[in-house]
């Protein structure tokens, strides 16, 4: 733990954040749909200075033998070095793997998505919904942009055409897919017992742990991933869940702004 | 509270069957084997031990790493051998839920490696693979605030249900499995799958927090056992 | 080569041993029988403080195209660093495949599985046979525990249940697997021309070669294997050859005697 | 020349619409986002810095490692994320191309690394990605012989056509991307993909030259952009 | 750059070479037919101390879903240490990578293989052309030996015998591949401005850059890539493509010869 | 004795025509190349050359490696390039069956690698390309206890029979290869697959020791080929 760090933590346990923030704050979050025009569905979301990318990809495959009338969803996330120095090549190490999989619980868990509008053919053929996740800029917070980012892009994105049940990669039609909730993760971030939203990335590698709580329109909780190697007390939960819809419902009301 | 009634006749508040061994490996520096039900995990700790390369080191603190695996024939259809996306995040939150638990300030430079096979897969093998980690570590003599406990509960119809076992997850509500240390009342695991209002989340919790009390129990048997055999 | 090997080599010389047995006596030989519930057929063998579980699973696949009528025999051996601090994580490395393809070709060799029963659909559909070997405790000799607990396990292996022929995990017929022969392999080390079987950890660390004689029934060979950079005479293979016969009869009867 | 037209209606020699921006990634040393029409591609510098592990150094010159990346979602048929043989065959002509422009001999014992994302394709994605590299490189402020431009052209019907799509390449009589140094008159990446003859050869790079001047100058400018402002 | 490196450099300024060659010339090019008993067709070329070899395999395999009528050409190169000891084991790296993906488009953009009629059945199954290159011996300009070895296989590549539109594997028909012409890669060496062919192993290591340019039999380009980090200036490519229509036409009738 | 009669003309103690050539591979420190019928390898060493990374290094010894490797074009059916779990077991048991050999201990911190590709195969790769590297470490001037021989032998019908061809390999009761070092009268490599009584074992070694005594032979003219030619 560095200079930097104490300070961070000597200033959050006073209440107070390095850039000025209030604990329940976040950074200006700024939204663009559909950027990509190859992907199905597409965002890109900016908090502060943390940028992510997602696409959405649609494609014809086998469903799952336990699961035969119902779609597939697949996240994943590349951590490219463009995003960051300490971001390396190669496989998805297990922050990347972390970050997908709280990503795609979000979403699955919240059934946002009725997976049974996605079959084609029971036992045959339904729609993989691929949503990949690209970090442009990591300052801190990347579940939550992401989090956003993907619910967005599903949003927007509309069913490629079919022919003979095969794909017509490029084209577009103007169905949409039966996207039905929008599950928004928020991270609340722990120093000395102060919980706080949406750390940059001075304030994360600061953090004695984080406990991210994805919640739906209805105030439900669909996910919970509580990381790093702190831990929280139950009246710290309690507190988190409390911010979390709190949070969530703001943010649900910008990404709800967007949808015109 | 709904009539919901366990298939294998388990008040809803009840722990399937528990055992807990110490020092069943016989090359690890501890290990420990928890069962579950059907569930069975295995667990070897080794160290602390100088960490190679030197560059990955750390000056100040050891270097905790986890690693959870399923044997092949651990679960009803075959697990393909080799890390998995899931793997890979177990193990994440498995270090993180230990990690709170230990002084590795005390052990710069070193590594403390902990590996947790599951034989016998029927739901609950993170929690039942950190209980057995934490006995692991206990069994190595790796000084300990507390040790780590963990358990799922989740809700079926109305009901508050500890412990789910695999036919349960297919219909409950929530799957929420934490890793809490009872000596200090921390939280070091929180998971969630499920579509909950936030009232059932803390029900839940503290549904887990007691079966967590009990396994602390058999834990602490575990290890004197281990301990009065030694005396012997 | 340190002071305990020499120590271990100069005893083996005068025909004595660490811990006192006799050059072809092995260490107390323990088997359960399934303890694993989800594999179809299991086995644990204790040899000593070694131990080596094996789980048998059985999925449906398609054949072999020169064996279109016959299922398939796949054997695996995952070296977990919970069986010795030797062992790493990673993919298997040589000698996790060689002591996986002894003991397959031990199996398959004596033909004690009537491959061409296995056969679903000629050409579609076969059962294929997954013989998944995984280490608990390394004190020397895997390979015999590896490959004794491979055949009790198959020897008490029940087919799953088959719906429009796939596989219904979990449920099982009162089937057995089609076994008709106990091959059991025997290593016999060697340390300057003494010959010897079962080699605890520490003799193996300290041995020249080996050879792994894996016998039938009848007292035919169906699979050798020497290992290890010291190299044998004829005379001593002659020997080895006998050893394993005796050997492979004695520990065929505990197998045997398990079998009610 | 015949009276080929362009679906996009530009003239033969045309670039499709050209933006240029440095400094877009807030991570990086240096870095860049060009497109040309659907193509788009970033590009980030991280460096002059030490190289480990240290037996890789060189101890009389800079390594350049270069990486180019499709995004998965970039192409009409999603990209499988991991490197391809064309990935890496991209990745070596990108760094053949970028070297000939840079003084590695002035930082010994380091590494300058160019990683280079597509977000978009519709062709000419590794020329793209050439132009934001060498962006990126001088908005990392590294030293350079001049800027590295890129361009592919190509002949449909009778006509050398500049920039081509995705369309045209499907129809195009051959593919060839190069990379040239306008301030030395250097090519520095020169590939072909065809069935032309030696003249069609010479008058198609030429045309390619014509539009690497181009962009040469849309370089400048956004450079000129960065500094300007920076200066405001 | 060592002192051998500038001593050659300096003999190229003045238009001389380290083993008295013109700059214009290749070592002696020596082609043998056929040495591959299993392959479908195989040669073997060397040019000076380098040797390559090239094996056909031919199978039956999907086609891709936007050329469904058309055979499959896949080109891949192993480099294996016996032929260097700069070579390393492993997964193919970015040498080996380049040399496979030079001569796949110097075959391919040569449309010297017919590729529709290795179309079996539309859509369902077609020939997949395996062109596989192991170097024996790296002495320089493997992309040259390589490129006329893979032609001179294809050239006397004969399909498999089908039964059931599978492969009998082993058994050969007297049908040859569709092969219509006879693409030659020429690479040409820069080295202060000077430019010459066939740089031998200390030649390569010694050059600025390299030009490979593939030319058919009516003298057409249909393959460029350049090498190494130096440049070219415009005349040094007109120069070199001179060079390159030149020299492959020499090399064609080297390999036509042989075709009796 | 049966009448069986091989479909060859070979009688059946007879190995199929053998070649023997050294140092055919330009770049290797040792090199060789053997045929036995239409089974073709080669093998390359290199060493005793320093070992990096240096904490691989043994100081009292050198370390061998040895890799076997299948032509993609050498069989019937393309081989899939790349490492399989039967090229790692040969090569491991290629290992074990040269090291005996060899003077390790003379070369301390040391690596000896010795490569072999199999170029065309039809049955006995193993004991070619075992062959062909202990020629290689003679061809590099690496001391040695003698010349490492290998062979496979079987039984077809009741004819015991030396050196099988691929088609033979269907029909033998056992396929065992065996690796044997002449000058010694010791078995360096001993395998089988099969299903025979432990007289036929013996027999069947004994006359792949025939066979591995007429291999030596054509070892040590082709080594005293070189040498005539070295030193004319």
């Amino acid at each position: 733990m560095n200079i930097q760090n104490q300070y961070i933590r000597n200033l959050i346990t006073k209440g107070d954040r390095i850039r000025g923030r209030a604990l329940d704050q976040y950074r200006d979050i700024v939204i663009e749909k559909n950027p990509i025009k190859n992907a199905e569905g597409s965002a890109l979301v900016k908090i502060g200075k943390t940028e992510v990318m997602v696409g959405v990809k649609l494609d014809i495959g086998e469903p799952f033998a336990d699961t035969p009338d119902e779609g597939i969803l697949i996240a994943g996330a590349e951590f490219s070095p463009i995003a960051s120095p300490e971001f390396e090549l190669g496989p998805p190490g297990e922050n990347a793997i972390e970050l997908a999989r709280v990503v795609d619980r979000g979403i699955r868990e919240s059934k946002c998505i009725d997976m049974k509008k996605l079959c084609i053919k029971k036992g045959e053929k339904v729609w993989m919904v691929n949503i990949d996740i690209q970090p442009l800029s990591h300052d801190g917070n990347l579940i939550d942009a992401a989090g956003i980012a993907a619910i967005v892009a599903l949003m927007n994105a509309r069913l490629p055409k079919l022919e003979d049940d095969k794909v017509v990669y490029g084209e577009k039609t103007d169905t949409t897919l039966p996207v039905n909730d929008i599950p928004i993760p928020v991270t609340v971030a722990k120093i000395n017992g102060k919980l706080f939203v949406d750390p940059d990335l001075e304030e994360e590698d600061s953090i004695d742990a984080r406990l991210t709580i994805t919640t739906k329109s209805n105030g439900n909780v669909c996910a919970l991933q509580k990381g790093r190697t702190g831990s929280f007390s139950f009246e710290e939960i309690e507190e988190a869940i409390k911010i979390s819809v709190r949070k969530g419902k703001e943010i649900r009301e910008i990404v709800k702004s967007l949808k015109t | 509270m709904s009539n919901f009634k366990r298939a294998d006749g388990r008040a809803a508040d009840e722990l399937r069957p528990v055992t807990m061994k110490v020092g069943v490996l016989k090359k690890a520096d501890g290990s420990a084997m928890v069962s579950l039900g059907d569930t069975v995990a295995v667990a070897a700790v080794y160290g602390p031990r100088e960490l190679y390369p030197k560059h990955l080191q750390n000056n100040e603190r050891a270097i905790l790493q986890c690693n959870y695996t399923m044997a092949p024939f651990s679960t009803k259809e075959r697990v393909r051998p080799g890390p998995s996306r899931r793997s890979v995040e177990i193990s994440k939150v498995t270090r993180e839920a230990l990690e709170p638990a230990l002084f590795l300030e005390e052990f710069p430079r070193s590594t403390i490696d902990v590996y947790v096979v599951i034989l016998q897969a029927n739901a609950g093998t993170r929690t039942a693979g950190i209980n057995a980690a934490s006995l692991a570590l206990a069994d190595a003599g790796i000084p300990m605030r507390g040790l780590v406990t963990a358990i799922a509960a989740g809700k079926i119809e109305d009901t508050y249900v500890l412990d789910l076992t695999g036919d349960e997850e297919e219909i409950t509500a929530c799957d929420l499995p934490i890793a809490y240390i009872p000596r200090e009342k921390k939280f070091t695991l929180i998971q969630m799958d499920g579509d909950i209002p936030p009232e059932d989340v803390k029900n839940i919790i503290k549904l887990a927090v007691k079966g967590c009390e009990t396994l602390h129990e058999h834990q602490r048997k575990a290890l004197l056992g281990k301990w009065s055999k030694e005396g012997s």
